[in-house]
């Protein structure tokens, strides 16, 4: 049974990766999860220098999901480098590093001081709903996609997957834009902007008003999205967004998602990861399939 | 491999303790081999639409036995989901978590706020100097007595039904109680005043805190405090309570 | 306590409506709730001639939520005047009469035919997710929403509320051109196009492909759009999204909506409607509110 | 007001007939009270992520005791969740919805596939005519008896371990069974098969259709069916199984 994938000439054991900031760098839940059995560890989103993040509450419980304010606190590329980097190539995984910035300069600085470092792609986070400047500004503009695409393309040694905002009204056309500055590959996606009031001290329940809502509660829009851009676009996907198990995994994939992250759900179970993987397997037995590709996209067309 | 992963504990025993309080008793030797006093559990509802995991303090442990005390405050779904728990029902958790109070000083005051009084029951058990105990509530007054098998019981009330009238700081300067380790938990107010209190009269404390979480494991970063210093982790200003907490030493937190 | 609110003239006793298409005609959830406590019944989209709507399987239940896919299947104006006028008037309740059409000719068509019919205001749906043509095309684009507003505007009789899409970038953007266009007031939110996958048949789950998600799951991204567009423009707002209990309808009210529609959980639970009206009333006794007015939009700014 | 409202019905028996198969006894008078055969209940899910009712059709009535009793399939997250009841535990639905049978005919052939076995039960017991059953079955067998007691029962199994191997027409083309009224409940192709034979040989039909529902009371849209003429309610060429339905005559719905 095959299980590996290919994106940008990377070989990955299996389509199961973590979803960026869901998993720390992978340091935290390696008290768990056995990290060389994942397919990658996608990282927290690092910037060129270390970011405090938003006052708290950063967490609010909803209906099937959550939202976060964590406002991209990271302790910044230099620290990533000397720590992460290192104590992550100790397991038999592959490393995407998730990059965020205020300016595409920034993007641009965390991606060149990336250059020379022993990693395997990089994820641009052009979507993060909970920073003022920089993040999902980004995201929601063709042009600015297109653009900050391509800048990052000029610079970038590894293989550059761009991670897609839901909050917009045509995700084909972002992938598009995307595509056309050169991007090796999508991810999405990332958090939909939402609120919740605390009713009784007639306030908002995060410090940072809004804040990005995961979990099970948006995966039909997950699903929708991945389907839209697969039909959009040529180039491989990442699919997430609620994915808690297999089956919601294996909805990805067959949408045309390649490989697949799990994110909120390692919140409510620190073995999600390895649950999920072990689920697909298991699904391919049931079904005889031999090859994660018969699988991948395939009812992208009726 | 941690062997805090999420498991299943079977509940011994549920009881009301006052209004909206319960005591629950729960099997998991997998928590109770390991577990000290201030560290917490992360409990997993059973109800699908309520994803996260509630942090509830570890009471009591009972180590022969390889059972766990859980007290907590029902407030909002989970915890009301939670007051429903029958004896044998099994339910999900997950700990022990978070680092626990370090057991120091001669003489202790163990100072605990509302819903924060359960945490230091077994704290004031293991705890091995001169204890001193002040328990302040607003109405209600639950384990007062678990308290008095192991040092002097103080209490205040804001109702002034019992004790002494006002907080745990109006009890302590009008019991005059001295010592040279304070550890504390309750509400932010509360440890805020007992912080400055603390450093007014320059005895070290240790405080207990609290913040909305989502991981339980210092994956995420929700459950960030601020740190008077650059965190070695973080390497921002940043603490994250439910990993390098929930207790911190009152001068490494900002309040 | 005074809990009746006015939208562009029109009393209503107090805010509780229903939301289009999770109601009927008020005629299957009459045996359930005395439709004369309802502030006002919104009815399913009518078009000019009866529509058919899509095949099924029509509805998908997902983590917290609901796709449905009905594709605006109703049974025409003439129907609607004849049948379902009269049956609202027995009620002591205001009658919104949702409408819906393939062009700007179709929907000004229907908007004709009322205006001498005894309704008391116009709802537009420019934003429904599962029609090819018409519906959610109009909802997304900024100089169409101002576009088929102005020209509805020319002709209803009654007071007009265009209802928005969530499937935009910028929520504010639509609001604002709304009102540009004329607009007496807003709904929102619609449904977010969603897709569910049988991975068992490999099939979509539902005919159409796509549907429309409601139901709790969404409700952070209704409160949030919600506190937007209210921040945005002068405009009365009709929230929903999501809405279960009070507690949720409160959470719109206080950012910023006027009145708050029921939908989904009609289906879960047919007195729902009441339960919320009842709900609120209880939380104003509660907080000593004297006046409904005192707690619309009353976290709008910090 | 109707009285179909969504309330608390109570476990009486809740037993396994076969594999995935239950039978669940509910003390719910306000659903028995007035409960036709062919008619069916919306069971809500305990968890909150699961919104919908399961639509699920009333297999027995004991109007006397005011119980009814529900026979399902285990299929998904929903009906696993009922399998779990036990006795005195609670449960929301509302009901009786639908329809049901109408009562007519001298000479019978009730048929019924799969899961669509229990809702024909009732209609056995009060047909007051000549009655033939006919069940198909995939594989494993239940309720058999149960039919044994209102008429002659013909198995038909998919493997042939029992009775005809092959579906329900073959049994009834093996047997060669005469009726006047066609009574069938039972997935779409059998339906279709039967409404076809019906036609062929000039029988009277009526057939008990399903779809996924909604709100379950005739006000979404979700769950019609095509009908051959236009619909008085919806006037288009389409009735709601959940209002107009679930039981219609074979030549009023296309499938
Ligand atoms: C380290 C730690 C130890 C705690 N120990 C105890 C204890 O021993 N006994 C006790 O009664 N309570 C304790 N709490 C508070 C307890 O976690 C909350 O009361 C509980 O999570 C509320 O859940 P709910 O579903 O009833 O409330 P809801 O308001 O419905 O919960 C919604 C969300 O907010 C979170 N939340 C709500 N209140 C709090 C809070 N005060 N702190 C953190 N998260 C919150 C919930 O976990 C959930 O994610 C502790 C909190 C922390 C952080
Ligand atoms: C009028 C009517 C009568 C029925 N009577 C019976 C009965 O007596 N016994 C029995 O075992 N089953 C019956 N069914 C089918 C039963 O409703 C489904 O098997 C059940 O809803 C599945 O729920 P789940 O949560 O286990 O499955 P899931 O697949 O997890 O359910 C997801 C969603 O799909 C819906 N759904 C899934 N399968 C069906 C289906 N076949 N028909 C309609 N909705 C479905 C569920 O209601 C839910 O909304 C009947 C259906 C209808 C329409
Ligand atoms: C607490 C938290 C932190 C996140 N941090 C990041 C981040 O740093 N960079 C990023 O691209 N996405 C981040 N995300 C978004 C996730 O990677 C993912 O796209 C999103 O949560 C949807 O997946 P899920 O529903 O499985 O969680 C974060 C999400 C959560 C919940
Ligand atoms: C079954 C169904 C049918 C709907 N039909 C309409 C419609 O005809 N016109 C319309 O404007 N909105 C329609 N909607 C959208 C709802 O009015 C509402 O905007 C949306 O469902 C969000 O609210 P909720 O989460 O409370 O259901 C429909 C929603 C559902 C679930
Ligand atoms: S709750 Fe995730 S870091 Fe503390
Ligand atoms: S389920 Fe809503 S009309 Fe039948």
């Amino acid at each position: 049974m095959n299980t590996s994938v290919n994106i940008a000439g990377i070989t990955f054991q299996n389509p199961v990766t973590t979803a960026s900031g869901t998993f720390g760098s992978g340091m935290e839940y390696s008290d768990y999860v056995d990290l060389s059995r994942l397919g990658a560890v996608t990282t927290k989103g690092v910037a060129s220098v270390p970011w405090p993040g938003n006052p708290t509450p950063r967490i609010a419980e909803t209906h099937g999901g959550m939202l976060n304010a964590i406002g991209l606190q990271n302790p910044g590329v230099e620290v990533f480098i000397k720590r992460d980097i290192p104590f992550l190539r100790q397991f038999d995984t592959k490393i995407i590093v998730n990059i965020v910035g205020r300016t595409i300069e920034d993007y641009c600085e965390v991606v060149d001081r990336l250059a020379d470092c022993d990693v395997d792609m990089l994820e641009i986070n052009i979507s993060c709903p909970n920073v003022k400047e920089g993040g999902i500004a980004f995201g929601q503009d063709p042009r600015l996609v297109e653009e900050i695409t391509s800048k990052i393309k000029v610079r970038a040694k590894q293989p550059v997957i761009m991670k897609l905002s839901p909050n917009v009204a045509d995700i084909a056309e972002m992938a598009r834009a995307a595509q056309a500055g050169g991007a090796d590959a999508l991810s999405l996606i990332n958090t939909l902007t939402g609120m919740k009031i605390d009713i009784n001290r007639r306030t908002f329940a995060l410090a940072n008003k809004t804040g990005g809502l995961s979990g099970p509660a948006i995966k039909p829009i997950a699903v929708r999205m991945v389907y839209q851009v697969a039909n959009a676009v040529d180039l491989p996907i990442i699919g997430m967004g609620g994915i808690t198990t297999a089956e919601d995994a294996l909805e990805f994939i067959m949408a045309g998602a390649t490989m697949i992250a799990v994110g909120t759900a390692n919140f409510i179970n620190p073995t999600a990861t390895i649950e999920v993987l072990e689920g697909i397997k298991h699904f391919m037995i049931q079904q005889g399939v031999h090859d994660i590709h018969e699988l991948i996209g395939c009812i992208k067309e009726k | 491999m941690t062997s805090t992963v999420r498991k299943k504990g079977i509940v011994i025993q549920n009881t009301k303790l006052a209004k909206d309080i319960y005591s629950l008793w729960l099997e998991a030797p997998f928590i109770a081999d390991s577990a000290r006093p201030g560290q917490f559990v992360s409990l997993y509802c059973k109800d699908g639409s309520r994803l996260l995991p509630r942090p509830i303090s570890i009471c009591e442990i009972n180590k022969e036995k390889g059972r766990i005390r859980l007290v907590f405050r029902v407030v909002g779904k989970g915890t009301e989901e939670f007051s429903y728990l029958q004896e044998k029902d099994t339910l999900d958790l997950m700990g022990p978590l978070g680092n626990g109070f370090n057991l120091e000083g001669k003489k202790a005051l163990i100072i605990g706020g509302g819903i924060g009084i359960p945490p230091l029951l077994e704290l004031a058990k293991k705890l091995n100097c001169e204890k001193q105990v002040v328990l302040g509530f607003r109405d209600d007054i639950y384990m007062e007595e678990e308290f008095e098998a192991f040092g002097k019981v103080y209490i205040s009330t804001e109702d002034g039904s019992k004790g002494v009238k006002g907080n745990v700081l109006d009890a302590i300067r009008y019991h005059q109680l001295e010592a040279d380790i304070i550890y504390a938990c309750g509400p932010k107010p509360m440890l805020k005043g007992i912080k400055d209190y603390a450093i007014e009269h320059g005895i070290k404390a240790q405080l207990s805190l609290e913040e909305r979480m989502a991981c339980g494991v210092g994956a995420c970063l929700g459950c960030v405090c601020q740190s008077r210093e650059t965190d070695m982790h973080t390497h921002v200003k940043n603490k994250r309570i439910c990993k390098d907490g929930p207790v911190f030493y009152a001068e490494e937190v900002e309040l």
